[in-house]
């Protein structure tokens, strides 16, 4: 019989949410408060330290939404979907993004355009 | 055996047919194709001829030298111009209504009350309900706080209008129910201690009462006079996820007409003049009234005023005579709309304003022809032949369609006009000139859409859409699904985009993939199935369509993905074949003069 | 003081307004509404009078033995049929063409060749193109694998039409690219040894030589006959991702006009007959000719005039009169129409024949009311008064509706009939009776999304749509989405379900969820739009929309959540106040004859 | 700093695709097929033993696609989501319909109707 590692499913049993890894909390209540507009519920996660991409793909990896948020300790944000290379999130931003950071996590989840501009994020369309 | 090359210069493309005269008449060698220099029918053209030329030879494996002649047609210069006037204004004199749609309003049901302010409601009486207006820079849990605070005081809070996108984070946090519009952004221009109206629908659905003008009079009390007044509000907000309406004294809201331009139409018999707010139909009743056409005017100080002066101007440089003596031959107007921020409104609402654009067009009787085929021979160090009617070389280039015969029509699409020749069993040819073509659906698609982005629409227009539902697939507007293996773009993600040569590009707009389909279509139907018919109808005998056999469809809006069939669908009740034309069973919709003009020659040269 | 109630027996409803008459007018205590039971007018509307009555008395808190009287309405029995006769038919005489639109079709571009079964390519000859036909029971990788074969061997092998689900299979498994039609349920029909043509789009493209006559025409090297007489076929293509035509000797397909019945209109002063396949357009024509219509018929041994024949022999028995008295006071034709499988089709193709619907409305002067409220006096032990003329007291009911004054117009939707009046301001009223409503809504959704569930299309009418997206979110048909926390059932995933009362509803087709609004929308327009403006122009003074002030929608179908909408902005150009009513401000569009017998019983007890 | 769990994000930097685990291989070719005509790759992994729910669902969990197929080794199948309850599959399957579990798992993916018909699955809706 093949091994069988259940952590990961584990945290799966729990209702269906996005998943935030923060290695600094500064900024959470923004992010959590652009997820709870969106009205997808989240899952925090607190972490010794981090860097933000990495918190954020681990984070998507855990969550059964597939989509994770990662906090690092200087404010950082990044929004990562599970489905994606771990070296190329969603989106990267700083901490006054925060709020948009929760809700573009949403809307990965409910298939909405994000609202943060494309010129700040990582890999902006070549057309815009 | 003589080796001629056919070249057609048209405005926005010059084609060329490479041909071996033997004694079974041509032998077609191929052809080749490059964007028309300058304007067509000058001598910036030279340029575009020789490349043609040039890369037909070349194709064929055929030297400059073995050629015997270049045949280029009589290319009368068409200019064509286009304007929009907007016909409709929307105003609100009073702020009495917030009717747009945030992706995420609060709570649900339909609150009235007097408007308070969030800070004057810890002090405000508990006699009446209010609507609290929550301003930029209070927290989502203070302004819940507050409100639940009210109410325990005794104050009925019956609905919020908030600033910020908090919608939903204050009415999870509050005691009861109430709806709550928020992403106001002008919130600190709703006036305050005047009664108002908050509703919000459940997801999915619309509201139902501030859409009724009889739900509004209820809500306010309104008496007939008065619910007449607020019926334009109630029609305004028809749709809407959620709404507010604020009864200040004297608010209202206008659907104003905006006087217009007149369009002065003047025939060989008549001469009438239509304003430009009576819509495209009655101008276009009226053109038909006055044709033909021999020239028209806008008036002075109008858009249109200055759209066909602007036209006039352009061709009288061109042709080197004065402006009074360019003459608009054909007028094309369209309805259409346009999004525009309503003067007056608390949200950056948008209405959708009547609009009517305009297509005219300019044709001299002929352009610098001879200078041009002067400096031909020189570029070329080849004889030159300028001749044949475009028109009925044209119909010869198409009759080389497998499957079509006599009578036939052709219908030429290009960029700026739609040009159509009928010939007869008995060889006769007439052919007409339109204004309006593929010029006009691009910039249609733009305006409509609100892109700003001729270059997008151009885009839109000729590709199929797609909308990215996943980093992974997207679905095809067919409702088929295509997966990738490389993540797409976050920028694409849940957006439609335009599936195009290069690739995916994201369409920067919040319209559904169905809207925008939806404009496309009708943009094309709007231009080019009403040409069509205008064209056909001017051609045929007696008018009557059921004279025309075939119809053969030409020029670089043929190589459209659905405009032939939008043609061929509306010409069937006639019993006419349609179809896209097969230029020389290989060329498609393209190189019809060019393949004409060698055919022609040929059938001269055997005589 | 006096108790009185107000009963209203309608089609499908019976509505009660219970009021305490004082010396300052009415004063209203509630009201109550169940199905009407039985056919309106009869005594079988006894136990659904005495329901109303006893519910809203004791909602009120209020005894049977309190009650003075109780009022009814002259219920008149208005019967309404439905009937729907398709007009045309496609039919394929020969096995000319594959149209269908298989999910996942294979490989790309253009094939042309004779067609060969799967199990001759072996031993085919090598000196033409050949399109090979894979019947049941072949394994893909056989298929492919004798497929590459051939192609070794010399034979060059342009397409393929296969039976199972296999294009991509093959496609995959080939040495080059070529077009694979698959899904071809009956392939052994498909005629070998015939040239034939297959053509696969790009993932979202359409084909476009198939679909084009002269593409056809180039292909098969066909004269400008034969390319007339393809011309259907290509008509037909137009849209697929892919297809598949064979050219047999005298294959045809015919777009047929079934012969259809005839419907003839007597009225007061003229009598014209008009043919059902003249459309609905002509029908309605026809039928503004010769009005006021005092009676149809439809030809014998067809589909009118059977439908004709079972409203008259209904109406006859509830009447008791002989059915040769029973006389058709209005008829409503749509144009709709129905996907029917095409006949002689190879792969299940369905097309869209047009048909036309048709509702009828009977009337008679007056029913067994007598008999009716004898009963009714019995059953409840107290006084029944018989009267009012309906329109009458609509109007006075309606007109409890804040912001309303005469001249006022009622437009009342039910399930039926449509029924207006208009009430002057010197108190006259004019009223009509037309046939078609709710009812033909929902049988027109039915059967333009092939459902054949007439409970599901009920539900799209009243209800919006959505599409499940994944398991835990929908997408709304306004585009917003909403989250799950359970996840929804594996039936609904990737459908279009129906947001009911009662939950999610899948909508078991392949429609998309805007073809199925288009259709829920048009449906509403073609029956209540087109009844509204029919209405009302006859109700109008001098048939003049602008003489009405006020138009107060009511009845069951005023419920609706874009009727009253769509009909507002119909008649908003005339310069009307159009809403949905709200009866004594309270209950919105129900209650407006019960209302209207409360109040006219207090007049005329004042006096 | 964190305990960071690698095995399932390695199988996740392959390419996305969805995952079959089979304790036996009777149908594979045919399930393999399905998802072959609708254009979704498949990765699959043997195992010793198992019961379909069981290996499906744990498929899931490895797919960065979250659709995971399992095959008893009595030929029975189940295609189930890594966003589903694990004692909620999207369908159960005997061997004869193994080509349409292909197909169906390839639909979750993108987003098209399932080709099984409902009363062949568990939880059928009421209504069909
Ligand atoms: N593939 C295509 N699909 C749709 N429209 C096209 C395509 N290619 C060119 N066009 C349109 O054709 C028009 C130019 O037509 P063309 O015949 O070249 O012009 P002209 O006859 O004036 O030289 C432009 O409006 C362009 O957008
Ligand atoms: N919520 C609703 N939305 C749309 N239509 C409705 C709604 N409720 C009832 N209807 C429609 O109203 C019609 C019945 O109207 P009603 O006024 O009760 O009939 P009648 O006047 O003949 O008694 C039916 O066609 C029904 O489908
Ligand atoms: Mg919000
Ligand atoms: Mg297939």
């Amino acid at each position: 019989m093949s091994i069988v590692d259940r952590r990961a499913e584990n945290a799966r049993r729990t209702p269906p949410c996005v998943v935030a890894r923060c290695a600094g909390d500064d900024r959470l209540r923004e992010v959590r408060a652009g997820l709870e507009e969106e009205g997808v519920p989240l899952r925090v996660e607190a972490v010794a330290s981090g860097d933000a991409v990495e918190l954020a793909y681990e984070a998507a990896l855990a969550s059964s939404l597939g989509v994770g948020i990662g906090i690092d300790a200087a404010g950082g944000i990044c929004v990562h979907h599970a489905k994606r290379p771990r070296e190329s999130p969603v989106l990267t931003a700083v901490a006054a993004q925060a709020r948009l950071c929760g809700h573009d996590a949403a809307r990965l989840v409910v298939g909405l355009p994000l609202k943060t501009p494309s010129e700040e994020r990582e890999n902006p369309w070549p057309d815009n | 055996m003589a080796l001629v090359v056919g070249v057609d210069i048209g405005n926005s493309t010059t084609e060329a047919c490479l041909a071996e005269l033997g004694p079974d008449g041509p032998r077609y060698l191929g052809g080749a194709l490059a964007a028309t220099s300058g304007v067509k029918g000058t001598t910036d053209n030279v340029p575009g001829v020789v490349k043609v030329v040039q890369e037909a030879l070349s194709r064929a494996g055929r030297r400059k030298d073995e050629l015997t002649a270049v045949l280029v047609n009589e290319a009368t210069p068409v200019i064509s111009g286009l304007a929009m006037e907007t016909i409709t204004e929307t105003i609100i004199t009073e702020s009495t209504m917030i009717g747009h749609n945030p992706d995420t309003p609060g709570g649900a049901g339909l609150g009235v009350g007097t408007t308070v302010a969030f800070h004057d409601l810890a002090s405000c009486a508990t006699d009446e309900p209010v609507i609290c207006v929550i301003g930029a820079g209070v927290d989502f849990e203070d302004a819940a706080a507050g409100i639940n605070a009210a109410a325990e005081r005794g104050v009925e809070v019956t609905g919020a209008i908030v600033h910020a996108d908090d919608a939903n984070l204050i009415a999870n946090r509050l005691h009861t129910v109430i709806p709550i519009v928020d992403e106001v952004t002008l919130v600190e221009k709703v006036p305050l201690g005047m009664p108002a109206a908050v509703e919000v629908a459940e997801p999915g659905r619309t509201i139902r009462t501030l859409s009724n003008s009889y739900g509004i009079a209820t809500l306010f009390d309104l008496d007939p006079d008065q619910t007449r007044m607020i019926s334009h509000v109630a029609r305004a907000l028809v749709g809407n996820r959620s709404a507010v309406v604020v009864r200040t004294p004297h608010g209202d809201i206008e659907d104003r007409r905006i006087p217009a331009g007149t369009l002065t139409l003047i025939g060989e018999h008549a001469r009438l003049s239509v304003g430009m707010d009576a819509g495209a139909d009655e101008i276009m009743r009226t053109v038909r009234r006055v044709r033909p056409l021999t020239d028209a005017t806008g008036e002075a100080g109008t858009h249109v005023g200055g759209m066909l002066a602007t036209v006039r101007d352009t061709m009288s440089e061109l042709a080197a005579t004065s402006s009074g003596e360019v003459q608009i031959q054909d007028v094309l107007a369209v309805d259409t709309f346009v999004p525009q921020r309503v003067t007056g409104a608390l949200a950056g609402e948008f209405a959708l304003e009547n609009a009517v654009a305009l297509a005219a067009m300019v044709r001299t009787s002929r352009g610098p022809m001879e200078a041009l085929a002067a400096q031909l021979r020189t570029a070329l160090d080849v004889d030159v032949l300028v001749g044949g009617v475009e028109a009925d070389m044209a119909v010869l280039g198409a009759l080389t369609t497998p499957g079509t015969d006599r009578p036939v029509a052709i219908l030429d699409l290009g960029g700026g006009s739609t040009d159509a020749a009928l010939a007869t069993e008995d060889g006769v040819v007439r052919s007409v000139h339109l204004a309006g073509a593929g010029d006009l659906v691009t910039k249609l698609i733009d305006s409509e859409l609100g892109l700003e982005n001729r270059d997008l629409a151009e885009d839109i227009k000729k590709f199929p859409l797609a909308k990215a539902e996943s980093f992974f697939h997207v679905r095809m507007e067919d409702g088929t699904a295509r997966f990738f293996t490389e993540p797409l773009p976050p920028e694409t993600f849940a957006r439609v985009v335009v599936l195009g040569d290069a690739g995916m590009r994201p369409v920067p707009t919040r319209h559904s993939l169905d809207k925008i389909r939806q404009v496309r279509r009708s943009a094309k139907h709007k231009v080019f199935v009403v040409n069509a018919l205008r064209a056909l109808e001017q051609v045929a005998p007696g008018g009557n369509l059921r004279q025309i056999g075939f119809v053969v469809v030409l020029g670089g809006s043929a190589l459209d993905f659905e405009i032939p069939e939008l043609i061929a669908e509306a010409v069937a009740d006639a019993g006419i074949v349609c179809g896209t034309g097969n230029v020389r069973g290989t060329e498609g919709p393209r190189n019809a003069v060019a393949t004409g003009l060698v055919a022609d020659h040929a059938r001269r040269s055997a005589r």
